[in-house]
C-alpha cells in the first residue's frame, strides 16, 4: 500500500516537478531582471547572484524530478503503456516524463549559461 | 491511388530541389535593402549565421521528406528498411526527436545568443567617437548630432570604419530602426533610449524601413545611412550644423507668411515650427516625404502642390498658392544647401 | 433512474463536475488577478517613487482588518456545506446567512473606503491610481459575484435541497475560499508600498 | 454485471432512447440544442463563413501588394482589412474552428459520451462567439474597424492617435470573444476530465484527447493575461486611466508583455488541435497505432506548457535586458523539440505502417512539410541576433503562414474530409479531393515560400505599398497568384464537400476502419452518440474487436444501455473507474438570452452607456438565474 503511494508520488513528481522548477526559475529570473534594471528598481539586487542560485535550485528539483521519473519507470518497466490502471497510467507518464524533463533540465542548464556569459542590465 | 503519390513526389521533389538551390543565387546581391549582402562586421556575422541555419534546416527538411518518400516506397511493409520494428521505430523517434535536436539547438544557442550577439548588441556609452540621436515621428526620422547644431530628416549620413552609438527614441508611436545592410532592428519606444550599433566598411548608400507598424503611413517612413569618407562627412556636418545662408528671395517670403514656417525650421530664419522635419539644409537631401518621391524641382512642386496625393493622412496640409509663388517657394528650397 | 445507476451502490467518490468546472474557473481567475498583481509591480518598478508625489501612502490597519474578516467566513460557508452533505438543512440555512451578512458588511465597509480614496485621488492621475483602483475593483466585483451566488443558494434551499443544489453550494464554497485567498493576496499588494 | 430479468427488446430500448433524447426540431430546436454535435456544427458553419470573410480580406491584401505602389485600397482601408485578416483567422477561424467545431463534435464521441460535461454552458459559449464575431464585424462594416494590426500596440492604439471606435471594436470584441472562448475551454477540460467512458484511463486517452485537453488548459492560461490588457486598453481610452503612458509613470512594453503572454501560447493553441487531427487521420490511413505513443501524448502537452515561457522572443527589438532576452531565447530553442518528436512519430508511423494516400493523409502529408518548413523558420528566431533581423519584416509573415495556413489548416481541412462521412454519413468524392489537395498544397508553397525571400530583401509588415526599385515585385506577384490558386483549391475543397453532402456514396458507420470509438457508432450518431456505453481497453477501442462486440451482447442483454433517464456514466479522473450516472440537462432557451444581453451589455459599453451596460449585465445574471432553476431530473 505505502509503495504504491510513493509509486503515485513519484510519478506525478516526475511529471510535474522539473516543469514547476522551471516556471519558478523563468518568472523569478525575469521579476529579479525587471526589479534591478528599471528605472524605478534598483533595490541593490544583485541579479547574477540570484539568477544562480535560482539555476542551482531548480536544476537540483529538475533532476529530482527526472529521478522519480526514472524510479517509476524502473518499478513498471514490465508493463506496457496502455495497460490497465493505475500501474499501466503509471508507466505511461514515467516513460514519457524520463524524457520530457530532459528539456526543463536544458532550458534552465542553457539559460544559466547565457546569463553567466551577460553582464546584468546590458541592452542587446 | 498509388499513381498519385508518384506524381505527389516527384511534385514535391521539382517543388522542393530548385528553391533550395535558388533561395541562396535569388538572394544574395539584389536590391539594396539586402539582409544577406553586408556591409559590416555585425552584418557579416548576422548573415553568416543564416546561412548555417538555412543550410542545416534545408537538411532537416530533406531527411523528413526523403521519411515521408519512404513511407510511400514501402508502403507495403510494415518494417524499417533496414529491418527492425516498433521498438526500433521508437528508439529512431527519441534519437532524430531528442538527443540530435537538443545538441544541435544548444550548439545553436551558444553560437548565436553568447557569441554572435557580441557583434550585434549595443554598444556601452563612450565606447564610440560618434553618437548620433535618431527620434521617429509620424511618418518621418529626425536625425540628431549631439554636440553639434546639425539636425536633419531620413538621411543619415555616418563615416566609414566608424563605430557610431545610434541612440533611438520617438516622438509618437514605436517605430523601428533598421538599415538591413548594416545591423539589426532596434524598436524606438516611448521614454526610452535603445541603443544600436551602426558602421559601415565602405562609402555608400544604405536603406531601410521602419519596421514596426506605426500608423497610416508606415509604407512610407525610409531612412538612409549616407557613408561617406571621414573628411567628406566631417564637412558634411559642419554644413549641416551652419545656419541657412541669409536670402531674400520671395520663395523665402513665401515660405515665412504661409503655413510653412508654422510647422518647418529653417536655422537662422524666423521658421521655428517643430511640427515637421527641418528643412534648413533642405536643397542637400535626396527624398521628399521620407522615400515617396526624389528631391527634385518637378517633384518637389508635385508634392507642395497636394502632398495628401503622394502620402495620404501626412501631417502636410496643400496650400493653396498661386503658381509663381509656388515655384519660388520650390526654388528657394532647392536653394537650401 | 437506471438499473447502473441503482448498481453503483457505494457513493461517487471522484469530485462532481461541478466541482471541476468551478476548479478551473478559479484557475482561469488566479491567473487573471496574477496578470493584475504582475503588472502592479510592472509598473511599481517604472518611476523612482511609488505611489508617486501628492498621493497618500494606503492605509494598512483597517484593509488588513476586514480582510481578516473576510477570510474568517471560509469557515461558516464550509460549515454550510458539511452539515448539507448530512442534510441538515437549517444548520447550512443560517451558516450561510452568517457568512452572507458578513461578506455584505465587508463589501460596504470596502466600496465606502474605495469612494473615500477617488474622492484623494484620481485614476486618472497616474498609473499607480489606475492599478490600485483596477485592483480593488476587481477585487471587490469577485466579492459581489460570490455574495449574489450564496444568495441566489440561499433564495434554492428554502424549497429543500437536490443533489444538483448540493453541488452548486460545494461549488460555492470553493469559489469563496478562493475569493479569500485573493482577499489577502490583493490587500498585501495593495499595503505593499507602507510596508 | 447481472442481467436485468425483465430485459425489454433491443427495440424498445432503442426507441426510448430515441424518444429521451430527441430535441425540438426547427428553427427553434437550433436555437435551443444542448447537443454537442448540433453544437458543433453551428459552429463549423459560422466559422466557415468568417473564413470565407478573411478570405476575401486576404485576397484583397494581395490584390494591393500585386504590383509596386498598387492604388487598389487606400492605406485606411488596407490597415482595418489587414487587421480584420488577422483577428479573423486567429480568434474567429482556427480556435472556434478546432475547438469549436471538432472539438464539440469529436471530443465526446471520441471519449465514449453521450454529451459534454455541461451541455448548456456548451450552447452559452457557441452563443457568445456568434456574437462576438458580429460586433468586431460591425466595425468594420462601418469602416471603422480595427486598424492597429492584430497585435495593435500601445501607443498607437490609443485615443490620441487612434481616436475613431475602431480600436474600441477591436478591445471590446476580444474581450467578449474570451468569454466565449474560455467557457468552452473549462468545459472541454471538465469533459475530458470526467466524462469518459468507463475504462478510458489517463493512459488510454486518444491523441486527440490529448491534444484538447493541452488546448483548453492553454486557453484557460493564457486568455485573462490578454483580457486584463485589453480591459487596461478601454480603461485607458475610455475612462482616462493610465497604464501604458510614460508621462504619467506608465509603460508601453507593458502592453507587449501581457498581449505576448497571451500570444505565444496562443500559437501553440492554434497548432494542437491540428496535431490532434494528424494523429487521428495517421493510424487510421496507415491501419497502425501510433509509434511511441506516450512521448507524442506527452510532446503534445510540453509545447503548450513551455509555449508559456517563450513570450519575449517577439519583443527581442525592443531594448530588453540581455539576460531577459536569454532566458526566453533558452525556451525557444527547446520547446521545437516537443515538434520534432512528434514529427518524427508522425513520419515513422507512416515508414512502419501500410500508408493508404487518400485525400486525409494527403493533407497529413502536406502538414507534415509545411509545418516542417515553418518549424526550421521558428527555430531561427531563437537565435537573437536573427531575430532582431527578421522581426517585423516577411520573413515572420511567412514563418507564422507556413504555420497557421500549412500547419493549422492543413489539417483542418483533412479532417473536413476524415470526419465527413461520420458527420452526413456520405463518403466525398475521391478524386476531386485528391485535386483539390495538389491546388492547396501548390498555392501555399507558391503564396507563402517567396515571402521567406522579401522579407531578407528587408520588405517590412504591414506595408500598403512599396517602391518598384527594391527587387521585390516578382516575389509580391508570384505571392498573389498562389492565392488565387489557393483559393481555387479551396472552393473545390467545399465545392466538393456540398456535392458529396447530397450525391455522395452512403459511407455506413466505419469507411476507413478508424481506431478511435467515433468510428463505433452509426453515421451520423444518433442524439445519444452510444446506444450502449462502449467498453474501453486501449487508446484505439475500436479495433479492439473483442470489446465491440462485447457492446453489442450489452446492448441486447440492455447492461449499460442507460435508457431510463437523460442520463450519461462519468467515470473517476486519473483511472476512468465508473463513478456515477448523471442525469443531463435538457435542452434550455436560456444560453441565447444570456448571449444576447452580453451582446448587448459590450454594445452599449462601446457606445460609452455604461449604466445602460450595468442594467445589461443584471439581465445577464437574472437570465443566468432562471436557466438554473431548470434542474435535470433526479435520479
Amino acid at each position: 500500500m505505502r509503495r504504491l503511494v510513493r509509486l503515485e508520488l513519484f510519478q506525478w513528481y516526475g511529471l510535474l516537478g522539473a516543469a514547476i522548477a522551471w516556471t519558478v526559475q523563468l518568472v523569478l529570473g525575469y521579476g529579479v531582471t525587471v526589479a534591478r534594471c528599471s528605472t524605478g528598481g534598483d533595490f541593490g539586487l544583485a541579479v547574477d547572484t540570484w539568477e544562480v542560485v535560482l539555476i542551482v535550485v531548480a536544476g537540483a528539483f529538475a533532476l529530482l524530478g527526472e529521478a522519480a521519473a526514472i524510479a517509476v519507470f524502473l518499478a513498471t518497466r514490465t508493463l506496457e503503456h496502455d495497460d490497465p490502471p493505475p500501474d499501466g497510467r503509471r508507466h505511461f507518464f514515467a516513460s514519457a516524463a524520463v524524457v520530457g524533463n530532459v528539456l526543463f533540465l536544458m532550458i534552465i542548464l542553457l539559460s544559466g549559461v547565457g546569463i553567466l556569459a551577460n553582464s546584468p542590465c546590458h541592452q542587446s | 491511388m498509388s499513381g498519385d503519390s508518384v506524381r505527389r513526389r516527384r511534385r514535391r521533389r521539382r517543388l522542393v530541389l530548385p528553391v533550395t538551390l535558388l533561395v541562396p543565387l535569388l538572394v544574395a546581391g539584389c536590391g539594396d535593402q539586402n539582409v544577406l549582402d553586408p556591409h559590416s562586421h555585425a552584418e557579416r556575422r548576422i548573415s553568416k549565421l543564416w546561412w548555417v541555419m538555412m543550410t542545416g534546416a534545408w537538411i532537416g527538411f530533406g531527411l523528413v521528406v526523403v521519411l515521408l518518400f519512404l513511407g510511400w516506397v514501402r508502403r507495403n511493409r510494415s518494417t524499417l528498411p533496414f529491418g527492425g520494428g516498433e521498438r526500433a521505430a521508437t528508439a529512431l523517434v527519441v534519437g532524430l526527436g531528442v538527443a540530435v535536436p537538443i545538441v544541435l539547438l544548444s550548439g545553436l544557442f551558444v553560437w548565436s545568443d553568447i557569441f554572435v550577439i557580441r557583434a550585434t548588441d549595443a554598444p556601452r556609452r563612450g565606447s564610440t567617437s560618434l553618437n548620433v540621436r535618431v527620434t521617429g515621428h509620424q511618418w518621418y526620422w529626425e536625425i540628431k548630432y549631439p554636440g553639434t547644431s546639425a539636425v536633419t530628416a531620413n538621411e543619415l549620413h555616418i563615416p566609414i570604419d566608424t563605430r557610431v552609438r545610434v541612440v533611438g527614441t520617438t516622438a509618437d508611436v514605436i517605430h523601428s530602426l533598421w538599415v538591413p545592410e548594416l545591423n539589426r532592428k532596434v524598436d524606438v519606444i516611448p521614454g526610452r533610449d535603445n541603443v544600436m550599433l551602426l558602421d559601415a566598411d565602405r562609402p555608400g548608400t544604405y536603406p531601410g524601413q521602419c519596421a514596426e507598424f506605426c500608423g497610416l503611413q508606415h509604407a512610407h517612413m525610409e531612412i538612409r545611412v549616407i557613408a561617406e569618407s571621414n573628411q567628406r562627412f566631417r564637412a558634411w556636418l559642419a554644413a549641416e550644423a551652419a545656419p541657412a545662408a541669409a536670402n531674400a528671395s520671395r520663395g523665402a517670403e513665401v515660405f515665412m507668411d504661409e503655413a510653412c514656417s508654422g510647422c518647418h525650421q529653417i536655422r537662422g530664419t524666423d521658421a521655428r515650427g517643430q511640427v515637421g522635419p527641418d528643412l534648413t539644409h533642405f536643397g542637400s537631401r535626396t527624398m521628399i516625404g521620407a522615400g515617396v518621391l526624389p528631391n527634385d524641382r518637378e517633384h518637389l512642386l508635385e508634392w507642395i502642390r497636394d502632398p495628401q496625393h503622394s502620402k495620404p493622412g501626412n501631417r502636410m496640409p496643400g496650400l493653396k498658392l498661386s503658381d509663381a509663388d509656388l515655384r519660388a517657394l520650390v526654388a528657394y528650397l532647392e536653394g537650401l544647401k | 433512474m437506471s438499473a447502473e445507476a441503482a448498481r453503483l451502490d457505494r457513493g461517487r467518490i471522484a469530485r462532481p463536475n461541478g466541482w471541476w468546472g468551478i476548479a478551473v474557473f478559479v484557475a482561469t481567475e488566479a491567473t487573471l488577478f496574477g496578470t493584475i498583481i504582475g503588472s502592479y509591480f510592472f509598473l511599481r518598478f517604472q518611476v523612482p517613487q511609488w505611489p508617486p508625489a501628492g498621493v497618500p501612502d494606503p492605509k494598512v490597519l483597517v484593509p488588513l482588518v476586514l480582510t481578516a474578516a473576510l477570510v474568517a467566513t471560509s469557515i461558516p460557508v464550509q460549515i454550510a456545506y458539511s452539515a448539507a452533505r448530512r442534510d441538515r438543512l437549517g444548520v447550512a440555512r443560517l451558516a450561510l446567512l452568517l457568512a452572507l451578512v458578513v461578506q455584505a458588511g465587508y463589501l460596504g465597509i470596502q466600496i465606502r473606503l474605495f469612494i473615500g480614496d477617488l474622492d484623494k485621488f484620481s485614476p486618472n492621475q497616474s498609473a499607480y491610481a489606475s492599478i490600485y483602483f483596477t485592483l480593488l475593483g476587481g477585487h471587490h466585483f469577485h466579492v459581489l459575484i460570490g455574495i449574489l451566488l450564496e444568495a441566489w443558494l440561499l433564495l434554492r434551499l428554502i424549497t429543500g435541497l437536490t443533489r444538483y443544489r448540493l453541488v452548486a453550494l460545494q461549488a460555492t464554497v470553493f469559489y469563496w475560499h478562493f475569493v479569500n485567498l485573493l482577499a489577502v493576496a490583493v490587500v498585501l499588494t495593495q499595503v505593499s508600498p507602507a510596508l | 454485471m447481472a442481467v436485468d430479468v425483465v430485459a425489454p427488446s433491443l427495440e424498445r430500448r432503442i426507441e426510448r432512447l430515441d424518444r429521451i433524447w430527441r430535441e425540438r426540431p426547427g428553427l427553434l430546436g437550433w436555437l435551443t440544442t444542448v447537443d454537442h454535435k448540433r453544437i458543433g456544427l453551428l459552429y463549423f458553419f459560422t466559422t466557415l463563413a468568417f473564413f470565407a470573410a478573411g478570405g476575401i480580406e486576404a485576397l484583397l491584401i494581395r490584390t494591393q501588394l500585386a504590383g509596386p505602389n498598387e492604388r487598389v485600397l487606400g492605406p485606411e482601408t488596407y490597415n482595418q482589412l489587414m487587421t480584420m485578416h488577422g483577428v479573423t483567422m486567429i480568434f474567429l477561424f482556427v480556435i472556434p474552428m478546432t475547438t469549436g467545431a471538432f472539438g464539440n463534435y469529436l471530443v465526446p464521441l471520441m471519449i465514449g459520451a453521450r454529451d459534454m460535461a455541461f451541455p448548456r454552458l456548451n450552447a452559452l459559449s457557441y452563443w457568445l462567439f456568434l456574437g462576438s464575431g458580429i460586433f468586431i464585424y460591425l466595425g468594420l462594416f462601418m469602416h471603422r474597424g480595427p486598424n492597429c494590426g492584430w497585435f495593435c500596440y500601445t501607443p498607437l492604439n490609443t485615443r490620441t492617435y487612434d481616436p475613431g471606435p475602431n480600436v474600441d471594436f477591436y478591445a471590446l470584441g476580444l474581450i467578449f470573444n474570451g468569454l466565449a472562448t474560455t467557457a468552452g475551454a473549462l468545459n472541454f477540460i471538465v469533459t475530458i476530465f470526467k466524462l469518459r467512458a468507463p475504462g478510458m484511463s489517463l493512459n488510454r486517452m486518444p491523441l486527440f484527447i490529448f491534444a484538447m485537453l493541452a488546448v483548453s488548459l492553454s486557453l484557460i492560461f493564457a486568455l485573462p493575461s490578454l483580457t486584463m490588457d485589453l480591459v487596461f486598453l478601454e480603461l485607458q481610452r475610455k475612462a482616462g486611466f493610465h497604464f501604458f503612458d510614460v508621462a504619467h509613470g506608465g509603460d508601453p512594453l507593458l502592453w507587449q508583455h501581457l498581449f505576448w503572454l497571451f500570444g505565444h501560447p496562443e500559437v501553440y493553441i492554434i497548432v494542437l488541435p491540428a496535431f490532434g487531427i494528424a494523429t487521428s487521420i495517421i493510424p487510421t490511413f496507415t491501419q497502425r497505432k501510433m509509434i511511441a505513443f506516450p512521448l507524442v501524448a506527452l510532446a503534445e502537452l510540453l509545447v503548450a506548457f513551455i509555449g508559456f515561457g517563450v513570450w519575449a522572443h517577439h519583443m527581442f527589438a525592443t531594448g530588453l535586458p540581455t539576460i531577459t532576452l536569454i532566458a526566453f531565447a533558452a525556451a525557444s530553442m527547446m520547446v521545437v523539440i516537443p515538434s520534432t518528436i512528434q514529427v518524427f512519430a508522425w513520419t515513422f508511423t507512416v515508414v512502419l505502417g501500410r500508408p493508404e494516400f487518400r485525400a486525409p493523409l494527403l493533407f497529413i502529408g502536406g502538414f507534415i512539410v509545411f509545418f516542417v518548413i515553418g518549424g526550421l523558420s521558428g527555430i531561427m528566431f531563437a537565435a537573437i541576433p536573427f531575430n532582431q533581423v527578421t522581426t517585423d519584416t516577411y520573413f515572420v509573415v511567412a514563418h507564422f503562414h507556413f504555420i497557421i495556413f500549412g500547419a493549422a489548416v492543413f489539417p483542418i481541412l483533412g479532417g473536413m474530409y476524415y470526419w465527413f462521412p461520420k458527420v452526413t454519413g456520405r463518403l466525398y468524392h475521391e478524386r476531386a479531393a485528391q485535386l483539390s489537395f495538389w491546388l492547396t498544397f501548390l498555392g501555399t508553397a507558391l503564396t507563402f515560400f517567396p515571402m521567406h525571400i522579401v522579407g531578407l530583401l528587408g520588405m517590412t509588415r504591414r506595408v500598403y505599398a512599396y517602391s518598384p526599385h527594391l527587387g521585390w515585385d516578382a516575389y509580391n506577384l508570384s505571392e498573389t497568384i498562389g492565392a488565387f490558386i489557393l483559393t481555387a483549391g479551396l472552393l473545390l475543397i467545399f465545392g466538393n464537400l456540398l456535392w458529396s453532402r447530397f450525391r455522395g456514396t452512403l459511407s455506413g458507420p466505419d469507411p476507413f476502419f478508424g481506431g478511435t470509438l467515433e468510428w463505433a457508432t452509426s453515421s451520423p450518431p444518433p442524439e445519444y452518440n452510444f446506444p450502449v456505453v462502449p467498453k474501453v481497453t486501449s487508446p484505439y477501442p475500436n479495433w479492439d474487436r473483442a470489446d465491440r462486440e462485447e457492446d453489442a451482447r450489452r446492448l441486447v442483454a440492455g447492461t449499460f444501455v442507460l435508457d431510463e433517464g437523460h442520463e450519461t456514466p462519468a467515470s473517476t479522473v486519473r483511472d476512468g473507474y465508473l463513478d456515477e450516472v448523471l442525469s443531463m440537462p435538457p435542452e434550455s432557451p436560456w444560453p441565447v438570452v444570456v448571449a444576447l444581453c452580453v451582446a448587448l451589455l459590450f454594445t452599449s459599453l462601446l457606445l460609452s452607456h455604461v449604466v445602460v451596460a450595468c442594467v445589461f449585465g443584471g439581465l445577464a445574471l437574472l437570465a443566468l438565474a432562471a436557466w438554473h432553476t431548470r434542474e435535470p431530473e433526479e435520479s
